[in-house]
This record gives structure tokens, C-alpha cells and sequence, in this order.
């Protein structure tokens, strides 16, 4: 008696891996991959809450049409990387191994996007990611579409900004030692000197986790910059900006992911700090204020540039499902062909060969009572 | 006589301000049980820790057949010939009565690690088995081979170290009270014991409370107290002796 | 510059020094190294922020209470998961409180979700500047509340009798036993007393950084550096690691790169260990 | 011996003959676990025989996967050459914390073993001009093999499977030969072995090479299966997921350790579907095998069998240890 079960329950147990993913052909479902545990899961949850109101919505309205004008349900399959490459290459294997998933979005981190383009490009599957690494969109593959505009977007707006409407000239630059900071702080200092002519006077990188930026803070006032652009994600930026501010720097403070999670930890610090994002929920266009009143009613908290990155992302899915079906081979082809599609972050050209195919952007700073004006916007 | 077999000389130890041994002395000729008594507190068990370098000492001369092991590390020790039991039982508890015997063989397994890993070792370690199972006989547990060594009864678990010990191959034997908390019958059966292994050529440190036993099985006994020698001779000469007798029962009092 | 981030470490490091003393005191009175000692500051971090923020009650009521739930959830903690396991293999222990910093850290995050939230300061106001020396308000709070808590702490080891009682079981668990006192309920307790100080911890550095669920494992391995530092064992030598390891950390970044901060710290680790191991304050009981 | 128990020549036919019949998702995985069960033997060695705990063998980890990586990658070597390299080099670090496990043991040593695992990844994230840092080294190549072509995935999975079974054989080489049992002496008192004549100092630092050296091993056949390295994927949380594989294994069994491997790897992926809470559970189950089987999963045989035979003959049960299978 005791062998057969120990062999049965040992083999099921493999046998029941393989069919994991086995599911009912009645919804129609896409995938979603993001960070939801361990460090840098702050985006995750936005994103993952954004995707599936855009989900829901779309099943309150009777569920995705398809172009023989039935209509069916409407599911999200989420999975969780870690920001870990092995454990992102498992997630994304399980997604693409699902034949009902037609198309998917994310990772957001860069070092996860990257290793793991292979399995979408294998597979034909339409990938939507809001990663930001240059290379991403760079090694030729047809199946990746980046949905929001990337640092030489930004940066060009940024410099812009800062040098023409600031008249700055002494920039110091700061950068979080992980892909995002690194290559935002590559491709501003590269767009500094392509437009401006101008170098930073001094650079420093620092720790992802850090908790104490004195020193990084010393070091930029000791060097005399009147500008300080930072480069990172929001909890270090915030903590940057207030020990700057004790330590009584009084020039201007640029960082590239002044959101709402940078101002809810930064509060008073945040005045006066100016950023570049690929949306912000103040955006003065109508389809902006639309979503945001829509968000804020069903969150009551301001959505972020991730939220209506997946939120178009989702439709862009579903307007193409409404026109060829739902198989990955239509669904890419169609959107290569696509030149124009109007969402809500701005107007995105699908059909971009690297995929790169939006690149809105603004420039807000926050004023007095802490809302981010727009001081420029570029379509 | 020839040249003693283990040789201590001045040998002193101190914890802090407390002095554990101050300036012992002791010779052991080879082929003999020499018996090292005193009462509690005189240093005995410190005296078995700093020779076998459990416990480095402050000073003194260690040599075991000519080389000095002052201060040198228990497994150079024991490479020197030394082996040991412990007062408290310092058996390797999770591992089986064979294994235990089999650790004491380790320096002379006739095989390094790379032979281990290509099969090579195979032939001898049937030779290392064989040589256990026979000191596992010799002490009367070769039934007991495969048990774990910690369920063993206490008297069994004090054999075990001997022929532990014994299996290390080693000159001069060190016993640390292996009579304690036994009754009349398992003694007589260990002294049977000491008695076989002197025979075949090993010399013997026997340190022991059960003074009777002492004097019937030694050939020559040093007395210790408060880490200083106070007496060394035959069995007979250690009784009649005055100091030792004072050591242990304290000063006659002259009834007036 | 020398100073001032000299004192804005020392404020840093006052959390990690309160953090090493619970960990030292949960590893005198029980030998059991507690990885879930973090969790205990991200649990009061939590509290506080419910309390104070989401439901508005003034700080006086809140503090007591964010020190009070964390010393609970010890208390429990020993009780459930610690006592089956204190006699056990030091490697089974410790596996016991690592799986109980995943189940807290990840319930953390459930509640409260990934991202980081902000706390409002204890005082309100200007950083005040000393001697040319920037000292925001929050680091004189967090300085002033750790020497009270020193003083306080010594106090009650030395005079109360539960003091007593805790050290007599930190030296000896058997004889404790047999003069009468009730070991399990002691370490229980003694539980609760380090969560809590974990607590206070948490309550004081939550304005200075950000409350954010995965605090927990990168405090407790500066705080687990610090009190060996310190001379694993001893009250004082927690202190001072901690407060040696907030400085440490801020001078390295100024004066070396900041890349290297995080390396620093293990290799002063490695470097006492090799050189000091007993510690700067060798551990007397 | 219980080696020849039907449960092992059950799970040897599995991993035989199921993967080429699974999912890419569900080939990965067992790829992964395959390569994480030669890291835990690797631990098991130090932590189970020679009980010194170490929570840094993602360093060794590291070692191992950037050598290789980077040597093929951009020196142009072959894998036959880089991988013994990164073998080599992996097992003389392994000297770096051999020395302290001399002077400690316990929980000093854990925090020195996280401190060594911490420092090599601040290292391969700041050295850009050896790792490329952050960036990653990418296209790592396959290995070649004469008439295979281990670019498929299942033929990659009976690659690292061999080379699995061959670091079983040298740990049960390894376990049954003096130095197995010097190294459990030494678990079980340290002092007693010194006065048994065995030489401490070397049989704790050449475990540590050793068990760096597998640990390598394992490192170079990760990084030729994934193609891409960063620092990410050897943080402190992969050394607790290798102690945790060997705990819930069965700490000193090898058997244990492949167990472990295999759950502590595919639980969180079956658990996934509970979403948010699967990782809450995974704690909660670490706990409770802890409680009441710190033996292991490897145990559950023995301690069930002692149970059954206590409440068969209503005896006390016999006082064993639940020392495990091998």
C-alpha cells in the first residue's frame, strides 16, 4: 500500500505542473506581470489596481467585443516576478504557456523586461511593458510595445526647461545605483551636452534602500550646484529633497519620478521640485481630466503614470480584440499596422518598428499648495 | 630504569588569580597503570585537559616519548600518543557505537580524501571496520555496533570511550574516573579491562576517586592537592604516607 | 560637515541601538537569535500610522499604544512559535523566527500594500541649528527618548523584581528554575519588553525615514551587526554599535563613496571580529 | 540501507522519464529546482554534517555564475574551461570563510556567512569594470556538447539532471568516508574530535571548499541556463531559500536536500493561485514543519513509523534519535 501512493502522489504532483494553467476557452484573457512582493513593489499594486478597473470596466459594458459582435467575458491573469529575472522568467513562461492569454503586460522593472524578451518574441504574444531601458526597444524584437515615453523623451524636455526657462548653468547630478536610475542618468547627462553644451558639475550615485542622504546632500551643497536632477525612484528622492531642504540648499531640485507616492512621502519638501513624467493626473487635455475624476471617484486617492499606462494599454488590447479576434497572431499583426491610436496618456503609433510608440510627456512643478503645475508638455 | 614514557615537568595553570596547578611533576614508565588520586578540587581533571592541550597551560614541559606538547593542539597530542576519556562522557551521541570507535581511527584510515571519492577507499575501510569490531569485543560490545551511541546504559557508554580512545592506537592512555557510578561488579569487569590493555603493550594514567581499586591495580600512584604534588611512590608507601593521609581526612586531632 | 553628519547619523543609529537591545535581550534571556526582531518595528510603524494619521488620535494616545501592540505580538510570538522550539538545534530555531519574519513582513504588506508612506514629525517646526550644526527636531526626540529609555531600562533591570527576575534567567535557565521562578513566563515577558523597545524604535524613526512594509530584514541585520559590534550580550555594547553604525554609515558616505557604505559596515563587522571578537564591551551579565 | 526504498527508485523513474512531457513554464521550473537541489547539497554539507550555519551561499552562488559568464562571455572561453575555472575560484573564496568558521560557530557565524554573501553582491553591483553591474552580462552561450545541441531546454534538463546525480555520488562518497564522519564528529563535539586525533581546523576549511566549490558548480550551470546574469537574482533572500530547502528537507540527508529543493521551489508556483496571501502561507508552513517535524519532510517516514510502532505495542517509543535515512 505504501509504495503506490508515495510513487502516485510523487508523479501527480509533476504531472499536475505540466497542466497547471488549464482553463476554460470561454474568456477572453490577457496577462499581467508585475513586482508585487519583496522591495520595489511600491508600483506594483498601481499597477495591477489600474489594470483590472480598465478590466472591469470593460466587463460592466457586457464584456470584449468580438468583431462577429458577440461578446464575452473579460479576465486578467496576474503574476508576480519579484524584480527577480528567475523568478520573472518563470512568471512569464507561465503566462505565454497559457494558449488562452492573447496578449500581456508588463514587467516594469528593466532588469527583469530584458532578459526575459525571448519568451514573448518566441511565442508571437503582444507585449506591452513600461519599462524604460533604451536596449529594450533596441535588439529588433516585433512583438514588444513600450507604452510610455522613455528618458530621451523626457530629458530632452527636462534640459530644456531647466537651461532655457531656469537660465541654470551649475547642474549636479544624483542617481540610484539600479537600470532606472543608471540610464535615466546616462541619457540626461548625454542630452545636456548634445543641446546645452553643458556638463554636470558634479555626479554621485547612491544605494537603492539608502535611508540617511546627508552625506549625498553635503556633498551637493559643498559643490555649490544650483540645480540638483535626481535620477531614482520615489522613497529616495523624497528623503533626498527634505535633507536637502534641512541642510539648506536653496536651488531648485529636478527628479524624474515626482509623483504622487514622491509627494505623499515628501509633503512640504515636494514645493517647488520640478519633474519630468510621461503623464501627470493635472494634465490640462480633457481625456486627462475625464480619467482622473473617473480614478479619484473609485480610488479616492490621485492615480500615477503607471496608472494610465496600463489603463490604455488594456484598451488598446481591447479596441484591437474588437477589430481581428483574439489570437496573438492577429492581434500583432493588426497593431504593427496601426499608426495612430488615440488613449488617454496621449496619441501612441503602434506601428513604430522598435516599439517605442509613445513619446507625451510634461514637465510639472509643484506650487504653493503642493499640485503639479504642467510647465511643458510635448506630444 | 629506562626513560619514562611521558615526562611532566613544573607544570602550571592558572584561571585568573586562581591557581589550578602549581609546579606538578609526574614521570610514567611505559607498560605500567600509574594512578594519579587526590581529593576533590586538587587539579586532576585540569591537570588531563592541559597535558592533552584541551587547555593550554602557562608553563611546563609536556613530553610524551621525548617530544615536548606543551600548548600544541588535542590532535597533535593525540599524534604524539596520547588518548583520553572524559570524566563526563563526551561520546559522539548521534552518531552509532561504530562510528564512535571508528572517529578514534581517523589518523590512521590509510586513505585520504581523494581516494574517498574514487572508490578506491573501499578496501580499507573493511580493514578500519574489522580493527572497530575488534576493539568493540574487546570491551564486549560488538552487539551493539549499529545502536546510536547516546541509548546506550551508562556503564556500556563508559566502555565505548575506552575502546575509543584505544582505537587512536595510542602509547599512553589517559582515563578520567571511568569507575565513577559504577557498581562493584562492572569494576571489577573495566579493571579486567585496563589489566588486557596494559598487557598488549599500552601504558596507563588512571585517575580515580575509587581509591581501594587504585591501590590494588597500580604499580605506582602520585597524590595531588590544591594543584601540587604531595606524594609519589608504591600503592604501600602512598598509605603509610602522612601527608597524604591528612590530605584526605584532615589533621589528627590529639585528644588530650 | 564633520558633525553634522555626525549627529544625523547618531539619530539613525539610536533606532538600530534600541533595535540591537531588544535582539540582545530576546538572545540573553532565551539564546534564541530573533529574525523577526524588524518586524516588530514595521508592526509599531504600522499602528502609529493607522492611529495617528488614517484615524487622527493625538500622538500622546498613539505612542503608548503603537509601543503596546508590538510588545503583544512578542508576548504571543514566544508563546506559539518560541517556546516549542527553545530547547531545540540553534539551525531550527532560527529557521522558526525566519519563517515568522516572512509571515509578518508579508502580512504587513497585505494590509498596508507595498508602498511607502509618510509620517508627520513628533514636533512640529524648523530643524534648529546648533553650533552651525543642522539638527532637525525629530533627531533631539530620538536621542532624547533613547537615553530615557537607557536610564529607564537600567532602572527597571537593576530595582524591579520582574528585572531581577529577568537576569537571573539570562544567566542561568536552570537554577532560575529551581529558585522558584517561572522561566517561561519570564522570557515571555522578556519578549514583550524587547518587542516593545522594537516598538519605540519604530515610533521614533518612522518620521525621519518613511513607514514602508519591507523595512523589517535590512534594520534587523544593521541592528544583528550592532550588537555584535557592541559585544553580543551586552546592554551597552548594543548602544553603542548602533549609534557606531548610524555614524559610521553617514561619514563613510561622505568622505568615501556612497556606493560603498553597505560594504563598509560588514567589513568594520569582520574586522572586530577578527580583532575584538568579544566585542568593544565584553559581554557581562 | 534504506537506500533502495521504493519512494527514491519512484522519484529517480520521475525525474527520468515526466519532463520531456511537461510545459516550457513547468520544464523551467524543474531546471531550476534541479540546479537549487546541487546548491543545497552543497550547503547540507557544511550546515548538515559539520552543523556551522551558513546564509551567504548565494555569494558562492555568485562566484560561480559571474566567472563562468563572464569568462565565456568575453574572454571567448568554452564552457569546459570556464566552468572548472569558476569552480576553482568559487572554492578558494570558500577559503575566505572557512578561517571564521574555525573561531565561530552558531549564530556569529550566520551573520558573518550574510556579511560574506551581502559584500560579493555590493561588489558585482559597484565593480562595473568586471561585472557590467547593474547592466547584467547577457547571451551567455550554452554549453557545447558533441552531437547534443543543449540549447533545448529538456536536453539542458538531462545535463544539469547527470551532473546532479554525480555531486550525489561525491556526497555519498563523501558522507561515508572518514571525512563524512570526521565532519559530523565535529557537529557533535568538537573538542572529544580533537582529542580523537582529527585535525579541526583542516576538516572545517576543506568542507568549506568543497561545499564552495559544488556551490559553484551550481553557479556556472545557472548561469549558461538563464543567458543572462544580474546582480538581482543573489540577494540575501536566495541564501534563506537555500537554507530553507535544506531545513525542510532535512538537514544532513541528502535525499532531504532534493526534497527540500523540490518543494521549497514549486510551493510559492503552486500556491500562486492564492495570489497576494501565497507567500504569508509559505511562512506559516515553514513554522509548521519546524514545530512538528524538525527533522524534516525526509523524517515524516521514521517518525511516522515510530509512532505507528509506539501505539502498535503500546510501549513507550523507543528512544531513537530521528537521525535521518542516509
Amino acid at each position: 500500500m505504501k509504495r503506490r501512493n508515495f510513487l502516485s502522489y510523487l508523479t501527480a504532483g509533476l504531472l499536475a505542473l505540466a497542466y497547471l494553467p488549464a482553463s476554460a476557452q470561454e474568456p477572453v484573457r490577457i496577462g499581467l506581470d508585475a513586482v508585487l512582493t519583496g522591495p520595489g513593489a511600491n508600483n506594483g499594486e498601481r499597477i495591477r489596481e489600474a489594470a483590472q478597473w480598465a478590466v472591469d470596466l470593460i466587463n460592466e459594458k457586457g464584456g470584449v467585443a468580438l468583431p462577429d459582435g458577440s461578446k464575452r467575458p473579460f479576465e486578467l491573469v496576474v503574476v508576480d516576478d519579484q524584480a527577480k529575472p528567475d523568478v520573472g522568467l518563470s512568471a512569464i513562461r507561465r503566462l505565454v504557456g497559457d494558449k488562452s492569454i492573447v496578449a500581456f503586460m508588463g514587467p516594469d522593472w528593466s532588469s527583469v523586461t530584458y532578459p526575459t524578451l525571448f519568451v514573448g518574441a518566441e511565442a508571437g504574444i503582444p507585449q506591452f511593458t513600461s519599462s524604460v531601458a533604451q536596449r529594450i526597444t533596441q535588439e529588433g524584437h516585433k512583438h514588444i510595445f513600450r507604452a510610455r515615453s522613455t528618458d530621451t523623451d523626457w530629458m530632452g524636455a527636462l534640459a530644456d526647461y531647466l537651461v532655457k526657462q531656469e537660465g541654470k548653468k551649475k547642474l549636479g547630478v544624483t542617481y540610484a545605483n539600479n537600470e532606472f536610475g543608471r540610464s535615466g542618468r546616462d541619457v540626461f547627462v548625454r542630452i545636456l551636452k548634445e543641446a546645452h553644451g553643458l556638463d554636470p558639475v558634479v555626479e554621485l550615485s547612491y544605494a537603492v534602500g539608502d535611508k540617511d542622504f546627508t552625506s549625498v546632500a553635503g556633498r551637493m551643497i559643498q559643490s555649490g550646484v544650483d540645480v540638483v536632477v535626481n535620477l531614482g525612484n520615489q522613497p529616495e528622492g523624497a528623503l533626498l529633497v527634505k535633507d536637502l531642504n534641512n541642510l539648506g540648499f536653496t536651488g531648485l531640485f529636478a527628479f524624474n519620478s515626482a509623483d504622487s507616492i514622491f509627494l505623499d512621502l515628501a509633503k512640504s519638501n515636494a514645493e517647488g521640485v520640478v519633474g519630468p513624467l510621461s503623464w501627470v493626473h493635472t494634465k490640462p487635455d480633457d481625456k486627462s481630466k475625464a480619467f482622473n475624476e473617473a480614478f479619484q471617484k473609485r480610488f479616492k486617492r490621485d492615480p500615477i503614470g503607471h496608472s494610465v499606462i496600463y489603463f490604455d494599454a488594456v484598451n488598446m488590447i481591447v479596441d484591437a480584440i474588437g477589430k481581428v479576434g483574439p489570437s496573438r497572431e492577429a492581434l500583432l499583426k493588426y497593431l504593427k499596422s496601426l499608426d495612430t491610436w488615440a488613449g488617454v496618456q496621449g496619441t501612441y503609433h503602434p506601428s513604430a518598428p522598435t516599439g517605442d510608440m509613445i513619446h507625451a510627456s510634461v514637465v510639472i512643478r509643484y506650487n504653493k499648495d503642493l499640485v503639479p503645475e504642467v510647465v511643458s508638455v510635448r506630444d | 630504569m629506562t626513560t619514562p614514557l611521558l615526562h611532566v615537568a613544573d607544570l602550571t595553570k592558572n584561571f585568573g588569580g586562581l591557581t589550578a596547578l602549581a609546579g606538578v611533576h609526574i614521570e610514567v614508565r611505559s607498560g605500567t597503570i600509574h594512578g594519579l588520586i587526590g581529593p576533590n578540587g586538587s587539579g586532576k581533571s585540569t591537570f588531563i585537559n592541559t597535558v592533552t592541550g584541551v587547555i593550554p597551560p602557562n608553563s611546563g614541559q609536556i613530553v610524551i616519548d621525548g617530544r615536548n606538547v606543551a600548548g600544541l593542539r588535542p590532535n597533535i597530542v593525540n599524534a604524539a600518543g596520547i588518548a583520553r576519556t572524559f570524566q563526563n562522557l563526551r561520546l559522539f551521541k548521534a552518531m552509532s557505537v561504530l562510528d564512535n570507535v571508528l572517529i578514534g581511527e581517523h589518523r590512521h584510515m590509510g586513505y585520504g580524501l581523494g581516494s574517498a571519492l574514487t572508490m578506491r577507499n573501499g578496501e580499507a575501510e573493511r580493514h578500519v571496520k574489522d580493527v572497530a569490531m575488534g576493539l568493540l569485543a574487546d570491551v564486549g560490545l560488538a552487539h551493539r555496533a549499529e545502536a546510536i551511541s547516546g541509548s546506550l546504559p551508562y556503564g556500556e557508554q563508559r566502555l565505548l570511550e575506552i575502546a575509543r580512545a584505544l582505537a587512536t592506537q595510542p602509547k599512553l592512555l589517559m582515563l578520567d574516573e571511568p569507575l565513577a557510578g559504577m557498581n562493584p561488579t562492572e569494576m571489577d569487569r573495566v579493571v579486567a579491562i585496563l589489566r588486557r590493555i596494559v598487557a598488549r603493550g599500552v601504558t596507563i594514567l588512571l585517575v580515580e576517586h575509587a581509591v581501594r581499586v587504585v591501590m590494588s591495580v597500580c604499580d605506582r600512584i602520585s597524590v595531588l592537592n590544591f594543584g601540587r604534588n604531595i606524594a609519589e611512590g608504591s600503592p604501600q608507601e602512598i598509605q603509610g604516607n602522612e601527608d597524604v593521609v591528612v590530605a584526605y581526612l584532615g589533621r589528627r586531632r590529639h585528644v588530650a | 560637515m564633520f558633525f553634522q553628519l555626525a549627529t544625523s547619523g547618531i539619530a539613525t543609529g539610536c533606532a538600530y541601538a534600541l533595535i540591537a537591545l531588544g535582539f540582545v535581550m530576546i538572545w540573553n534571556t532565551a539564546s534564541v537569535v530573533n529574525f523577526a526582531q524588524g518586524e516588530f518595528v514595521v508592526i509599531a510603524m504600522f499602528v502609529a500610522l493607522t492611529c495617528h494619521v488614517t484615524l487622527g488620535w493625538p500622538l500622546w494616545l498613539v505612542l503608548p499604544i503603537a509601543v503596546l501592540i508590538p510588545a503583544l505580538v512578542g508576548y504571543a510570538t514566544e508563546r506559539v512559535v518560541i517556546r516549542p522550539v527553545i530547547g531545540a538545534a540553534e539551525m531550527t530555531v532560527v529557521t522558526v523566527t525566519i519563517g515568522l519574519q516572512i509571515v509578518l513582513s508579508d502580512a504587513a504588506k497585505i494590509i498596508y500594500g507595498g508602498q511607502p508612506y509618510s509620517f508627520p514629525p513628533l514636533i512640529e517646526g524648523r530643524p534648529l541649528s546648533i553650533l552651525g550644526i543642522v539638527v532637525p527636531r525629530q533627531s533631539l526626540v530620538v536621542i532624547a527618548s533613547m537615553v530615557v529609555l537607557a536610564v529607564g531600562l537600567h532602572f527597571l533591570s537593576q530595582k524591579t523584581s520582574f528585572g531581577k527576575r529577568l537576569r537571573a534567567v539570562s544567566q542561568d535557565r536552570e537554577t532560575a528554575k529551581l529558585m522558584g521562578i517561572d522561566v517561561n513566563r519570564t522570557i515571555a515577558e522578556g519578549f514583550a519588553l524587547s518587542a516593545g523597545i522594537a516598538g519605540v524604535a519604530g515610533v521614533l524613526l518612522a518620521p525621519i525615514i518613511y513607514v514602508s512594509a519591507g523595512l523589517g530584514l535590512p534594520l534587523l541585520i544593521k541592528s544583528f551587526i550592532a550588537a555584535i559590534i557592541g559585544g553580543f550580550g551586552s546592554y551597552i555594547g548594543a548602544l553603542i554599535g548602533g549609534l557606531l553604525i548610524g555614524v559610521l554609515d553617514n561619514l563613510v558616505g561622505f568622505y568615501i563613496s556612497s556606493h560603498y557604505r553597505e560594504v563598509f559596515t560588514f567589513l568594520v563587522l569582520i574586522l572586530v571580529l577578527l580583532v575584538r571578537p568579544q566585542g568593544l564591551f565584553p559581554h557581562h551579565r | 540501507m534504506s537506500r533502495h526504498h521504493p519512494f527514491y527508485l519512484a522519484a529517480i523513474l520521475a525525474a527520468i522519464v515526466i519532463p520531456p512531457f511537461l510545459s516550457d513554464y513547468s520544464l523551467h521550473l524543474v531546471i531550476m529546482v534541479v540546479i537549487f537541489a546541487i546548491l543545497t547539497l552543497s550547503l547540507n554539507l557544511i550546515s548538515g554534517y559539520g552543523g556551522l550555519i551558513s546564509l551567504g551561499h548565494a555569494g558562492f552562488f555568485l562566484i560561480g555564475s559571474y566567472t563562468s559568464a563572464l569568462l565565456s562571455v568575453y574572454q571567448g572561453w568554452p564552457f569546459w574551461l570556464s566552468m572548472p575555472t569558476a569552480i576553482l575560484l568559487t572554492a578558494t573564496s570558500g577559503l575566505l570563510l572557512g578561517f571564521p568558521a574555525l573561531r565561530w560557530t552558531g549564530h556569529f557565524l550566520a551573520v558573518i556567512t550574510i556579511a560574506f554573501g551581502s559584500i560579493a553582491q555590493l561588489l558585482s553591483v559597484n565593480w562595473v569594470f568586471l561585472t557590467n553591474g547593474i547592466d547584467g552580462v547577457s547571451s551567455i552561450p550554452r554549453p557545447p556538447l558533441p552531437g547534443i545541441s543543449l540549447t533545448s531546454n529538456v536536453n539542458y534538463y538531462y545535463f544539469v539532471l547527470i551532473c546532479l546525480a554525480f555531486i550525489v555520488y561525491l556526497m555519498m562518497r563523501l558522507v561515508a568516508s572518514g571525512f563524512g564522519r570526521a565532519l559530523r564528529a565535529i557537529k557533535d563535539d568538537e573538542t572529544a574530535a580533537a582529542c580523537m586525533g582529527i585535525d579541526v581546523a583542516v576538516t572545517k576549511v576543506s568542507a568549506f571548499v568543497i561545499s564552495a566549490a559544488i556551490a559553484g558548480f551550481a553557479g556556472a550551470l545557472y548561469a549558461h541556463y538563464i543567458r543572462f546574469l544580474n546582480p538581482d537574482s543573489f540577494s540575501l533572500d536566495v541564501s534563506i531559500r537555500i537554507f530553507m530547502m535544506m531545513i525542510i528537507g532535512g538537514t544532513g540527508s541528502i535525499a532531504g536536500s532534493i526534497l527540500g529543493s523540490f518543494v521549497v521551489y514549486v510551493l510559492p508556483e503552486v500556491l500562486r493561485p492564492l495570489q497576494d496571501y501565497y507567500y504569508l502561507i509559505w511562512g506559516v508552513i515553514v513554522i509548521l514543519v519546524m514545530l512538528f517535524l524538525p527533522g524534516g519532510l525526509i523524517s515524516l517516514g521514521s517518525v511516522l513509523r515510530a509512532k505507528m510502532a509506539a501505539r502498535r505495542d503500546k510501549l513507550d517509543p523507543q528512544v531513537g534519535s530521528t537521525e535521518t535515512l542516509s
